[in-house]
């Protein structure tokens, strides 16, 4: 079934939109990455998606329903997930805290305890603050966050932005186990080569617009996206 | 009516200076300068102080007023420009009251809190009243023609790139720091300047004069009329004049209201149109007027 | 997002216009038969905010019961009031459109020295006459055509009556307490200079600042010097906050304080207990006086409080009067400076003494032309620079109560 | 004992000034921008007691809890109708705009309670003293509701959903959105507690001052350096900031005198900044 679904969609701040009409779509359990230069607008897109930005225009669905009529409060409870570049923590909240902000009651205990066992580290240090993490941990803490509410999409926006290659790696393999708990991903990434190898399949932004789309495979393998947007190899 | 008239674009045009200085600060480079009262008391005395028990020429004094209001304020800027803006804006304020106090304190030099009286009127053909407010308008023609051909220099250019551009801001170059600096500096001259022909115009002043309200002020003048434009600082100044003064007529016809009663009405009233412009028209009265 | 609040800037013209033109409309005055104008321009908002509705209502009400009576020689009174923040420029401004657009023949109830200093050149200018509670030296000065009428006794003046109190009482280790403006710091420098003459030793001066929530430190300094007398030269909110924190930090010493800062209001709001024994003076030697009673009642009909709440309404109340007597005295009054020639002729100290407007009528109908008004804030005497001599009164607080105890006249 | 008394008086000009700077704080932490209307819901909150002791003849306790519905309300009129339009616009806009704010406020009070001084009513006393060391009685109460009120705001804020609603909103606004957090709700909750604590800090000020139109702006400027010592947005470190501030204010007045007091928080505050730039216990923020 397709999840999110965008057709025309322009974003913008001010009177000048950044986003100039996307098409793009995302099934279940489907990882798609959105790749592309410094300033293609991969971000604003996202915040776009999110309800974040100043304007939006467009058509924007997500399982069906109209997404452009829903505050960015409301697209959780639809089983949207979102974690941001950098900032993806509350970082004067313990870590406890940042899971139960995202629900309470009996099942989110539960639910939190399965995140904790997903993720140890996070468990030995349920009263830290979540400055006080490590990179690494902030980041495990970031997706724990998003999974509380059992989303059925996950938004991620550069999540390897500030981390070490080793470490980077280690995101990505937690990005491919997510599709074992039933989640589609829709990933916004630097590191295109490496995230398009645990995608299904991938869009190449251009000033706003979309210049490349296909299957992951296909997009690693063309010539032409491999001088403009990839670069040589890592 | 003509005594009134000309007392009115006297006092308006001191405050129209002020607010062309902060409008060179704030509308041209986004830098929130809430000290302004302070360096304006730093013109009024270094004038006021030169010239009251000697024979010190009174145009040397109130250049040597705008001089050390802008070493001031160029030094302040110094310390304070690499804070975020809302503590600029507190770290500003409370330099203006770093001032006033030290006026009150350092009796020896500034006479405290009775203030300085028999300062000399400004020196020109006519009359004492009219040599002030000939001199107001002029200086006040010569800021805005400075301004507006700053603001179309390639240093203008540059400092409202940076005040328009947040990302460019936040990697803040080594030359854009000197612009920030010139500029807070230029202001303070402006302000110093137009504290010396105040203290020249009412030939005495105490550090009451000196209050934050003064700053407020300004400040709603320029938001009143829109930052960032001449005309802006031009037409903010009219309005708050007219809130001011306007409402001691209006009261003439509205005699139901005593002037006990009007004195809240007229600052309430400001109050209530900073609120409303400041949240629905941020852009001020004359914000459509040029474009952005 | 952004249009959903938005106010057109024709709107906001239009406000800005229809406010012009009342503006236009408003402000000529209308010609009727003997009309005396008279410009309040009084501190409603700003530092003395305390006092000037006080002020204000005084003249206004004044103005009232005046003209019920008939009127002063024969000229009915109207009264164009201004609120001068406290502060020079909006003072000025206020009295240049009094002066010319409302065009006034007298300024009252103008309060500070910066205000008057800054109304004085407008007002000689204009041949108006201006009443005022400056202290300023240069006031004095600055007096030229005579017109200036300075209704606050000078700081020197107010020294000396301090330095009497303290010599009286046998007190020997005197402190003051003194507020940072130019009216508190003359008096305690006049005060110490007195003392220092006849005692050969300097007291020991705090100076505070106003608006602060805490005087527990300054005080304590004062405590140290182990005073047996306070002397506080301030206002009434500082020195409601003052008086209590002496109090609560165990002061037995007494304390000295003019009627206008330990006012009623303030005694009210802390207790008699409080305020028992403080020694208190005023610009009126006496307030049984005649013209005090009736000023009280003045008063009281304004603001429905009692009048020694507010020294400077009663002084307020002296000008009125002063004013009227003059026209009285001399109904064709058509310029400012008849109006200073005539009030120089009713207020003394020769001439037959009155208290009252009603009075001073009647000697008048009866042939007097010379008169020797004794008004509530004082004997209303002036010098020819306009200036007032101290005549003051020394009262104790008694179980919430003033009760007069002497009068001391100042000699130079 | 003379330095252990002025230690004392710095308390309390500390407490005075505590409230203060935790509500501006508060106010910044969450909605971004510095209120310089604090002051006057101050002076707000002691017109409503006042005024509710004028009615019911003197309770001084009903007169605060009634403060504190009454303030809180007009707080929650301010967002509405003010604060709320203002939350795209820069934080200068709203500083400018809590000013108009501010004087409207104040002209609203004087326009109906006049420029004359009220006192609010409480029973005066004596010092203990010991052995030198002079206790007012009231200052104790005054440090026990500025603890109450502190306790009451950490307990919100630590010890309920909301709380921990409020200070997710506070860290980063964006996430806390997507993460379902309604502003809304937050911000009832917010202004709120600021009403409450400038009802209980009006409250204290009035008790140790008088009532006047300007009470609360009098105290404006040392409230702020507080705030921005403490860290603004840091409620904590304002609190603390302030009792610092206050102590060492009065300590030092036999070096600096009792008229350069009142900018010791001022040339505090720059000296700091200077060293620091995010304040005593301020954060970097983060970069978005």
């Amino acid at each position: 079934m397709r999840l999110l679904e965008l057709k025309e969609l322009r974003v913008g701040y001010g009177e000048v939109d950044i986003v100039r009409g996307i098409d793009l779509h995302v099934e279940e359990n489907e990882i798609v990455t959105i790749a592309g230069t410094n300033g293609a607008g991969k971000s604003t897109l996202v915040k776009g998606v999110m309800g974040l930005a100043p304007r939006t225009s467009g058509q924007m669905t997500f399982a069906g329903q109209d997404l452009l009529s829903r505050s960015a409060e409301d697209r959780r409870s639809l089983g949207i997930s979102y974690v941001p570049q950098v900032a993806n923590v509350f970082p004067s909240l313990s870590v406890s805290e940042n899971l139960s902000i995202m629900g309470r009651g009996q099942n989110a205990k539960s639910r939190m305890d399965e995140m904790f066992s997903m993720f140890p580290a996070l468990g030995r240090r349920k009263r830290t603050q979540a400055r006080a993490l490590s990179g690494g941990e902030r980041q495990q803490l970031a997706f724990a966050r998003a999974l509380m509410s059992q989303p059925k999409l996950i938004v991620l926006d550069e999540p390897t932005a500030a981390l070490s290659p080793a470490l980077s790696t280690q995101v990505f393999e937690q990005v491919k186990q997510l599709l074992s708990m039933d989640v589609a991903v829709l990933m916004i990434e630097q590191r295109a080569r490496q995230s398009l190898k645990i995608s299904h399949r991938g869009y190449i932004l251009d000033s706003g617009k979309v210049a490349m789309v296909g299957p992951a495979e296909q997009l690693l393998a063309d010539p032409e996206m491999e001088e403009l947007y990839l670069g040589v190899h890592e | 009516m003509i005594h009134y008239v000309i007392t009115l674009l006297s006092i308006g045009g001191i405050y129209l200076l002020l607010a062309q200085a902060l409008n060179l600060q704030f509308g041209f480079a986004g830098l929130p300068n809430f000290g302004i009262v302070g360096f304006f008391a730093i013109g009024s005395y270094a004038s006021a102080l030169l010239t009251a028990n000697g024979n010190f020429p009174v145009y040397g004094a109130m250049l040597i007023a705008g001089l050390l209001a802008a070493l001031m304020s160029f030094g302040l800027a110094r310390i304070v420009l690499r804070l975020r803006t809302d503590y600029l804006a507190i770290v500003t304020l409370s330099f203006s009251e770093i001032v006033r106090i030290l006026v009150i304190g350092e009796e020896q030099i500034t006479n405290g809190p009775r203030g300085v009286s028999g300062i000399p009127g400004i020196p020109l053909l006519w009359s004492p009243g009219v040599n002030a407010v000939v001199l107001i308008i002029a200086v006040n023609v010569l800021v805005a023609l400075a301004t507006h051909l700053l603001v179309r220099s390639p240093f203008g250019r540059s400092i409202r790139a940076m005040r328009d551009d947040e990302a460019a801001f936040a990697s803040i170059s080594k030359s854009a720091v000197s612009y920030k600096l010139r500029v807070f500096g230029l202001g303070g001259f402006v302000m110093g300047v137009a504290g010396a022909l105040y203290a020249h115009y009412f030939g005495y002043i105490s550090p009451d004069q000196f209050l934050p309200l003064t700053t407020f002020y300004v400040w709603i003048a320029v938001i009143l009329g829109g930052a960032g434009r001449l005309s802006g600082a031009l037409i903010g100044t009219i309005v708050l004049t007219l809130f001011l003064e306007g409402s001691r007529f209006l009261r003439d016809v509205l005699p139901f209201i005593s002037e006990v009663e009007m004195a809240s009405v007229r600052i309430g009233a400001i109050g209530f149109a900073l609120m409303v412009l400041a949240s629905r028209r941020p852009q001020g009265i004359m914000g459509d007027f040029t474009s952005k | 997002m952004k249009n959903q609040g938005d106010v057109s800037r024709r709107a906001v013209l239009a406000g800005i216009g229809s406010t012009a033109l009342l503006t236009g409309l408003s402000g000529r005055a209308q010609a009727a038969g003997n009309v005396f104008r008279i410009g309040a321009p009084n501190t409603i908002t700003g530092a003395a905010g305390v006092f000037g509705t006080g002020v204000q209502n005084t003249i206004i009400e004044m103005a009232k019961r005046l003209n019920a009576a008939g009127g002063a020689g024969g000229h009915t009174f109207e009264v164009f009031a201004e609120d001068t923040q406290t502060l020079p420029e909006p003072a000025l401004l206020a009295a240049r459109k009094l002066i010319e657009v409302n065009e006034v023949k007298a300024l009252l109830g103008v309060y500070s020295s910066p205000e008057a200093l800054a109304i004085i050149p407008a007002s000689n200018a204009a041949d108006v006459v201006l009443m005022h509670t400056g202290a300023a030296p240069k006031l004095a000065a600055d007096n030229t055509e005579g017109l200036g009428f300075q209704f606050y006794p000078s700081s020197q003046s107010i020294g000396f009556v301090l330095n009497q109190i303290v010599t009286k009482e046998g007190y020997e280790r005197p402190v003051t307490l003194t507020l940072t403006n130019d009216a508190s710091i003359g008096n305690s420098t006049s005060f110490h200079k007195y003392w220092a003459e006849q005692t050969g030793s300097e007291p020991e001066d705090i100076r505070y600042q106003p608006n602060q929530p805490n005087y527990r430190s300054e005080l304590q300094q004062a405590l140290l010097a182990n005073p047996d007398v306070i002397i506080l030269n301030g206002y009434e909110p500082d020195a409601t906050i003052i008086m209590k924190q002496l109090y609560e930090l165990g002061n037995t010493a007494r304390v000295i304080a003019p009627e206008f800062a330990v006012t009623t209001r303030l005694i009210e709001a802390l207790g008699p207990e409080l305020v028992e024994d403080t020694i208190v003076y005023r610009f009126v030697p006496n307030s049984d006086s005649a013209a005090y009673t009736l000023f009280d009642e003045v008063y009281q009909a304004a603001m429905d409080a009692p009048g020694s709440a507010n020294t400077y309404a009663a002084i307020a109340y002296d000008e009125m009067n002063l004013v009227a007597l003059a026209l009285e005295l001399d109904p064709a009054i058509s310029t400012g400076a008849e109006l200073a020639d005539a009030i120089h002729k009713v207020c003394g100290p020769d001439g037959e003494p009155c208290n009252s407007f009603a009075e001073g009528k009647e000697l008048i109908a009866g042939g007097a032309t010379v008169l020797n008004y004794l008004g509530a804030s004082g004997p209303c005497d002036f010098d020819d620079q306009g200036r007032t001599p101290g005549n003051f009164g020394v009262s104790e607080v008694k179980s919430g109560e003033y009760v007069f105890a002497y009068g001391i006249v100042f000699e130079d | 004992m003379f330095y252990a008394n002025l230690a004392m008086s710095g308390l309390v000009q500390g407490l005075l000034l505590a409230t203060l700077a935790l509500s501006v704080s508060l106010c910044f932490s969450v909605a971004k921008f510095t209120n310089a209307a604090t002051g006057d819901f101050m002076t707000v909150g002691a017109y409503v007691v006042v005024a509710i002791q004028a009615v019911t003849g003197g309770s001084l306790m009903l007169g605060v809890l009634g403060s504190c519905i009454v303030t809180a309300l007009i707080s929650l009129l301010a967002y509405w109708l003010l604060f709320r339009h203002l939350a795209h616009v820069s934080p200068i806009m709203s500083l400018v705009a809590s000013v108009g704010l501010a004087l409207f406020l104040r002209s609203v009070l004087s326009l109906f309670a006049g420029h004359e001084q009220y006192a609010i009513d409480y029973p005066i006393a004596r010092a203990i003293n010991f052995h030198g060391f002079l206790i007012v009685p009231i200052d104790l109460w005054v440090a026990l509701a500025s603890v109450a009120l502190l306790a009451l705001v950490f307990a919100v804020l630590y010890l309920t959903p909301i709380g921990l609603q409020v200070r997710a909103l506070a860290d980063n606004r964006d996430l806390a959105r997507a993460a379902g957090i309604r502003s809304r709700g937050v911000m009832i909750v917010l202004w709120s507690l600021i009403g409450i604590v400038s009802a209980v800090g009006g409250t204290i000020i009035g008790i140790k001052t008088v009532v006047i139109p300007d009470i609360g702006w009098n105290l404006l400027l040392p409230g702020f350096a507080a705030a921005i010592l403490g860290g603004l947005g840091n409620p904590l470190g304002a609190v603390i900031a302030a009792i610092l501030l206050g102590i060492c204010q009065e300590l030092s007045t036999p070096m600096v005198g009792f008229v350069y007091k009142t900018i010791f928080s001022f040339a505090v505050l720059i000296a700091v900044l200077i060293w620091k730039p995010e304040g005593l216990f301020g954060r970097v923020e983060q970069v978005r």
